[in-house]
């Protein structure tokens, strides 16, 4: 059997409806995507960026790689490390363990793609050159 | 309820990998009308065999690969197998890498609990609260990123303390988030928890005693919620939680409702011990020195702490080279879903199978491993 | 907010890139970044993608992370159940190479032996933006008239 | 409490106890297979009613596999971790599931890893693996790097060289 309660429950319930109003006025919790999207932050782990000049070809950085996911290419006659976007995993070991901080992560993220040849990343004059767009 | 054994005539119901409740788990049901006779699981959908890829990677790596193993929980994973590592070496952390860590734990903690509340809503057909309550865990996200760099994964701990320190920001950005957290618990309890067709779905169903949930190995909050207070946090102390002041939430009805009123109110709990972690910080290195190659010296240890889910244990055994000879995850889920699950869907119905199993919060890839 | 000014259809790709129905049946650690598209994070129905519990009326396959050997069975039953035309999209650097279970010996290395996939997104797991970065290449390739398998 | 559990244990199994070490709130036990589950039954009856895990080590070079059972009191708040030493060719071991019943799950998981028989657990079916023919994966004769390279990687490991 209901509790007694229950009418005064009920006629509190009647004017929660309108307690939804004041959510007209709040900002929605959806962000518009392609509209508006949150400022990409400075420490985020994105992809890859290489500095050909302090690189000094230990491959440290393919050593400590948990996805095997950086290999030696050549570039310009010398070996340089190469990143497989399909492969890695943004852990962000290859910069720490590097010596002379020549690879790092950039915030920059977008990496879409049809094929998959284009996830790895090639090889170009200021470091890594995404392949796609 | 006993049921005649005339002829009933039994079929087999799969509550499958692709039901949109199962999560990627298979039950076989064996159903007589609507009511469920017996419940046959089948795991393995998620199982990559996390303890045997830990045994050929270096400390590091594991540490980056262990985040990945609870998928709703990712940072219990890391701090239960860096402390299992620390434990054999007898290593120290600094202060400042303590409370750091905690604070990262209770945070996953409110991000597992509020997952769970959207997707147990979602199984009652309650979308509204999905909606909601999957969009406000974009704030405990949000700190993922500012403090660690990665979203969901944070790869943020390693043997010996904390990878990055936190910054002015990010403890700013986390009073900020909790504050419209402590606001939305008010609005879920008045939304969700009070509602009275989450209630009329959750009361009664699924209902173990104390004695039945010592039994089958149930820990976390399905055990407090049949009135048992085994919290790891108090009973064996780790990290920073000596020093902050919580009390244990636990309820004794023992069924769905009474699980989830114990996660709302563990919620309200988190949050006040990340802001009691937050005021005294103590500052000073975060992480201890170690080279890049250090290696465990021989030895074993077993590490248990409370992850989101329950009773979260790993044993440690390293034989003094850089990878661990042995690493056994104890999964909260593993008892979860395939000791409790089948006794608690005994004599239940199918509508009720949603319900119960989510009302267990596992997760099916900590189940597999 | 941009006023949206009213659709007119013109051809049959514009048609489908509008009311993707996506299989709810996500597989693995790329199903928590799409919860923010599932629910009110990025809200993905704005998109007109909808999660749809059956094979059969769906047209979008999200394989959302790795895939062991027992879920590909199932993963190939339901990609044959889908109505063509139908699209899948590889979340996540698991699939593609087998990221970081590439040495396990319960998953499967590429998922495109098993089925046929359209678009990549990397990312382990991806961001939501990333996402949102696919779906719109997805519409846009669609409108274009591609047409998927 | 822990010296009242180690001195009871002592007088009644006196020769299969090997080692006890007991530091604060823990008892670590190494004891002989035969006694294992009169000293489990004795363990759970002075309290310790929760399994929380059943975990097997493979100690290859000593042709030995380690099973270790880690009960827990919610009473005392005490942790208790049984060691028992079996042999690696054929490696049977009386269940517990009369103990308790959450153990069945992790002696079914064990059985399929390590292929540690359990007598008296009602269901020993493969659990995480469907119709797989190898040895158990998590001994540590199987190399999963060597299946694998033979099984998915077909073609050869390197990579293109990036045209300059």
């Amino acid at each position: 059997m209901r509790k007694m309660g229950y009418l005064s429950d009920k006629f509190s319930r009647t004017f929660t409806p309108f307690g939804i109003l004041k959510n007209l006025f709040r900002k929605p919790m959806t962000l518009q995507f392609p509209y508006e999207t949150l400022p990409p932050l400075e420490g985020y782990r994105g992809r890859h960026a290489l500095d050909l000049e302090k690189c000094a070809g230990c491959f440290i950085c393919s050593m400590i790689c948990p996805n095997k996911a950086i290999w030696p290419a050549e570039f310009k006659g010398r070996r340089y490390p190469q990143v497989n976007l399909g492969k890695c995993c943004w852990c962000q070991l290859c910069e720490e363990y590097c010596p002379n901080e020549a690879i790092k992560l950039t915030p920059h993220s977008m990496m879409v793609t049809m094929d998959k040849e284009s996830a790895i990343l090639g090889l170009g004059e200021e470091g890594f050159v995404p392949r796609h767009q | 309820m006993d049921i005649e054994e005339k002829e009933i005539a039994f079929s087999t119901v799969p509550f499958g990998p692709q039901h949109p409740a199962s999560g990627h788990f298979h039950a076989l049901l064996k159903v007589e009308g609507e009511r469920v006779h017996e419940l046959e699981p089948h795991p393995g959908y998620l199982h990559r065999g996390f303890e045997k890829l830990m045994e050929y990677r270096v400390h590091p790596q594991n540490c980056v690969l262990v985040d990945r193993a609870d998928v709703l929980d990712p940072f219990s994973c890391e701090l239960g197998y860096a402390n299992a590592i620390e434990k054999t070496a007898g290593l120290e952390i600094p202060e400042r890498g303590r409370y750091i860590r905690t604070i990262m734990a209770e945070l996953g903690r409110i991000l597992s609990h509020m997952t769970w509340i959207g997707v147990l809503s979602m199984v009652l057909g309650f979308d509204s609260a999905n909606k909601i309550a999957w969009g406000d865990r974009e704030k405990i996200l949000r700190l993922n990123e500012i403090a660690t760099g990665g979203r969901l994964y944070p790869c943020y701990l390693c043997v010996g303390g904390v990878r990055r320190d936190i910054s002015q920001e990010f403890v700013d950005e986390t009073f900020k988030a909790l504050d419209y957290l402590e606001g939305q618990l008010s609005f879920y309890d008045y939304f969700v928890f009070k509602n009275e067709t989450f209630v009329m779905r959750t009361e009664k169903v699924g209902k173990m005693s104390a004695k039945e949930a010592i039994d089958l190995g149930a820990t976390g909050p399905n055990l407090r919620a049949c009135g048992i207070d085994y919290d790891i946090r108090k009973d064996e102390p780790y990290e920073a939680y000596p020093k902050v002041s919580f009390n244990v939430i636990t309820r004794d009805e023992g069924d769905a409702y009474a699980r989830s009123l114990c996660r709302r109110y563990e919620i309200a709990e988190s949050i006040s011990i990340v802001r009691q972690l937050l005021n005294n910080l103590p500052d000073g290195a975060f992480r201890a020195e170690l080279s890049p190659v250090w290696a465990a010296p021989k030895g074993e240890s077993y590490f248990c702490l409370e992850s989101a889910r329950g009773e979260k244990c790993f044993h440690v055994v390293s034989d003094g080279s850089p990878c661990p000879y042995r690493v056994k995850i104890r999964a909260p889920s593993f008892l979860h879903t395939l000791s409790e699950f089948p006794y608690l869907a005994k004599g239940s119905t199918i509508a009720d199978i949603p319900a119960i199993y989510w009302s267990l919060d596992s997760c099916p890839a900590d189940m597999d491993r | 907010m941009k006023k949206l000014t009213p659709k007119v259809i013109k051809s049959k790709g514009e048609a489908r890139a509008w009311s993707f129905w996506v299989i709810n049946y996500f597989t693995a650690c790329g199903f928590m970044e799409l919860l923010p598209w599932v629910g009110s994070g990025y809200d993905m129905e704005r998109f007109g993608i909808l999660p749809v519990p059956s094979p059969r009326h769906a047209d979008v396959f999200i394989i959302a992370g790795y895939v062991t050997k027992k879920a590909a069975k199932r993963i190939k039953m339901i990609y044959d159940q889908i109505p063509s035309p139908k699209y899948v999209l590889a979340l996540g650097s698991c699939p593609m190479t087998g990221g970081m279970y590439w040495d396990s010996y319960a998953t499967i290395k590429r998922i495109d032996e098993v089925i046929p996939v359209d678009l990549w997104i990397e990312g382990c797991p991806p961001k939501p933006e990333n996402i949102g970065h696919g779906i719109v290449m997805a519409t846009n390739v669609v409108k274009g008239g591609f047409e998927g398998h | 409490m822990i010296n009242e559990i180690t001195s009871l244990l002592k007088s009644k199994f006196p020769d299969s106890l090997l080692n006890v070490v007991s530091e604060d709130k823990r008892i670590t036990l190494l004891v002989k297979k035969e006694e294992l589950h009169q000293i489990l039954s004795q363990l759970k009856d002075t309290g310790f009613n929760h399994l929380s895990d059943v975990t097997a080590v493979d100690y290859i070079d000593e042709q030995e596999f380690e099973l270790i059972y880690h009960l827990w009191s919610h009473q005392e708040k005490i942790r208790a971790i049984v060691k028992v030493r079996i042999p690696r060719e054929s490696p049977t071991v009386k269940s517990v599931v009369d103990l308790w019943t959450g153990a069945q799950m992790h002696e079914r998981e064990d059985h399929e890893l390590f292929g540690i028989n359990f007598e008296g657990n009602p269901n020993l079916s493969p659990l995480f693996l469907e119709d797989w023919e190898e040895i158990p994966p998590f001994r540590k004769d199987f190399d999963t790097r060597k299946y694998v390279k033979e099984k998915y990687y077909l073609e050869e490991e390197g990579y293109p060289v990036a045209k300059g």
